[in-house]
């Protein structure tokens, strides 16, 4: 004779495998069991599970027995189940990041200005990924936006504030020398008309 | 001794050799060679009286052998009698077979493994369907990545400098905005007028930088209401004149008191 | 902060809807705990099941864990269905992985020496099954693709890891006192002659 115990590991076994909901008629005959008796079997299978707080339960539909996910963590499993799309930054897209970053409040211009070429693709690419922000006006000619870092980049970084920045020797200075007046933003514009 | 049995049955010439030895109950050890060479090129025979394809890899196994079986035959002293003995020739197929040996055990090894795995039953995937949402998309912000790629920005751009330092800067002279609105408010003090033609605020010298420059510093005056333009038609002249109820009204400059008053 | 069963229960959810290996890194990830944790939270419900005598056990394979059917279990499941079963690996598939796993990065030519014969073919069955997979080129002479082992592998043949392949110093030993003396292997082969 079956134990119990064995009854009971196959029919858990069984239902596993099956996945739909498993009559007991067919559990029953496997045993050569009577149906009663196998009913009983899948109801302790059943409680046991619940007793026990499982992240999976046993549902008993018109007869039949089927495995099932416990409801309450139907949250996670959704989070389980979401795709998730990996993006990187391009080079232009950090090194732009990283001026704002350190140069913050900055203009476009002076952007550009450091780094020698046009930019606005990846000003907008930033600020829609909401990592730069346009943070006022300067109060220099054609009263320019000023752009900032946000909270979204202090958390994608792992930063508390913007003094959690690592240190970057010589940026101050390297900057700087751009910034001479009689400089590269009139080159800048010039560059801009040749292009039209 | 007939053999009624199909070739392919044997995974390679060694597995062949090694039931030969085993069914010889020879050790590995110390092959008998001219014995087991003499039962492996029968075997081989019969194969092709019975027109089995053999792969040619039993055939170089078979010379291997007869190879080794000659060498068995010479004097394994060396011609000065000092007695050193050669290597045995048996030596590297005995390592081959002892070799194969192992991984034959080891694949006996993965069959029970096999076995035993065939009676385990996953279940398939539910429908995840329910628990999808859109895909999230994330960032991969990676800290020393960032600083990184600045650095070697910082460091290009210093290795430029460095170069720059070496060379005077040979350039046109440029005006700035600036000192181009300040060269017209200038413009209508010397000139005493209070309106003047676009045309009179360049030289005929000008190129089309300056001209560029002045029509941009006309506008930034617009903007500032220190002058009010007017053009009668499309592409005719553009006449500025000053405005007079600029009052220090805009940005407190002191010299616009000055122009206007 | 989440509870550890209230984890447990959900990383069961998980793995059920899941159905095939579950990434330990996955799961960590989506309650925000590191990996180890998560990883000791698998074992313990790893432990669980198996004190219990479930009929559904949780087997790890390469930092996954899958839920599966209790091996005892699997006469019963039979005669409830026919389970779709993978085809048995030929003899000489199963030297070739033997090598291939044992080996491993190995080549076709190293292969093909040990076994004193061609394995072209041997080899691209096993691909096709996905047991073994190319690794690299190896740095010798014609830069000679190297072979490995895959997860599939691993779950097919229920090892956890690599590392739990037996030692193969001992395999000698242990397989021949296994068998009887005087040997079934021989017999076996027999057998094989009246059957061709």
């Amino acid at each position: 004779m079956t134990s119990k115990k064995t009854i009971k590991s196959a029919f858990e076994s069984m239902l596993f495998v099956w996945g739909e909901p498993l009559d007991v008629k067919i559990a029953a005959e496997i045993f050569n069991m009577n149906w009663k008796d196998a009913y009983d079997y899948f109801k302790e299978l059943q409680a046991e599970y619940e007793q026990e707080g499982r992240g999976i339960l046993i549902r008993e539909i018109d007869k039949s027995f089927q495995f099932c996910t416990n409801m309450e963590n139907s949250e996670y499993i959704e989070r389980l189940c979401t795709p998730v799309k990996e993006k990187r930054l391009s080079q232009s897209a950090l090194e732009v990041l990283a001026i704002v970053a350190y140069k913050q409040p900055v203009t476009k211009g002076e952007i550009e200005s450091i780094r020698g070429i046009k930019c606005d693709r990846v000003i907008e690419g930033l600020m829609k990924k909401d990592l730069i922000a346009e943070v006022g006006r300067s109060t220099g000619i054609g009263r320019p936006i000023l752009y900032g870092t946000t909270p979204v980049f202090l958390k994608n970084f792992g930063f508390k504030d913007l003094k959690d920045l690592p240190d970057i020797d010589d940026i101050g200075s390297v900057v700087r020398e751009e910034e001479e007046p009689d400089g590269l933003d009139l080159q800048q514009i010039s560059i801009d008309f040749i292009k039209t | 001794m007939s053999y009624k049995i199909k070739l392919d049955i044997f995974e390679g010439p060694f597995d062949l050799l090694v039931y030969l030895i085993e069914n010889a109950r020879m050790s590995v050890y110390d092959i008998h060679v001219s014995e087991i060479t003499n039962q492996y090129i029968k075997y081989i025979e019969d194969m092709k009286a019975l027109d089995v394809n053999l792969a040619t890899e039993f055939m170089v196994l078979a010379a291997a052998l007869i190879e080794i079986k000659s060498k068995m035959l010479l004097p394994r002293m060396k011609a000065d009698g000092e007695g050193l003995l050669e290597e045995d020739p048996r030596t590297e197929l005995v390592q081959r077979i002892l070799e194969y040996k192992r991984f034959k055990s080891a694949a006996e090894l993965l069959e029970l493994q096999e076995e035993q795995s065939l009676r385990i039953f996953e279940k398939p995937k539910e429908d995840l369907a329910p628990y999808t949402r859109e895909a999230d998309e994330y960032l991969n912000l990676d800290l020393n990545q960032f600083v990184k790629v600045f650095h070697l920005f910082l460091e290009k751009k210093k290795r430029l400098e460095e170069i720059k330092k070496n060379y005077s800067r040979v350039e046109r002279q440029k005006i700035s905005v600036e000192s181009r609105v300040e060269y017209i408010r200038n413009l209508f003090r010397f000139k005493g007028k209070k309106k003047l033609n676009f045309r009179e605020l360049l030289t005929p010298e000008s190129n089309r930088y300056e001209v560029v420059l002045t029509f941009v510093s006309m506008l930034e005056m617009i903007r500032q209401k220190a002058v009010v333009a007017r053009q009668n038609v499309n592409f005719g002249e553009i006449y500025l004149s000053l405005n007079e109820k600029d009052k220090n009204s805009g940005k407190g400059k002191p010299e616009e008191g000055e122009i206007v008053s």
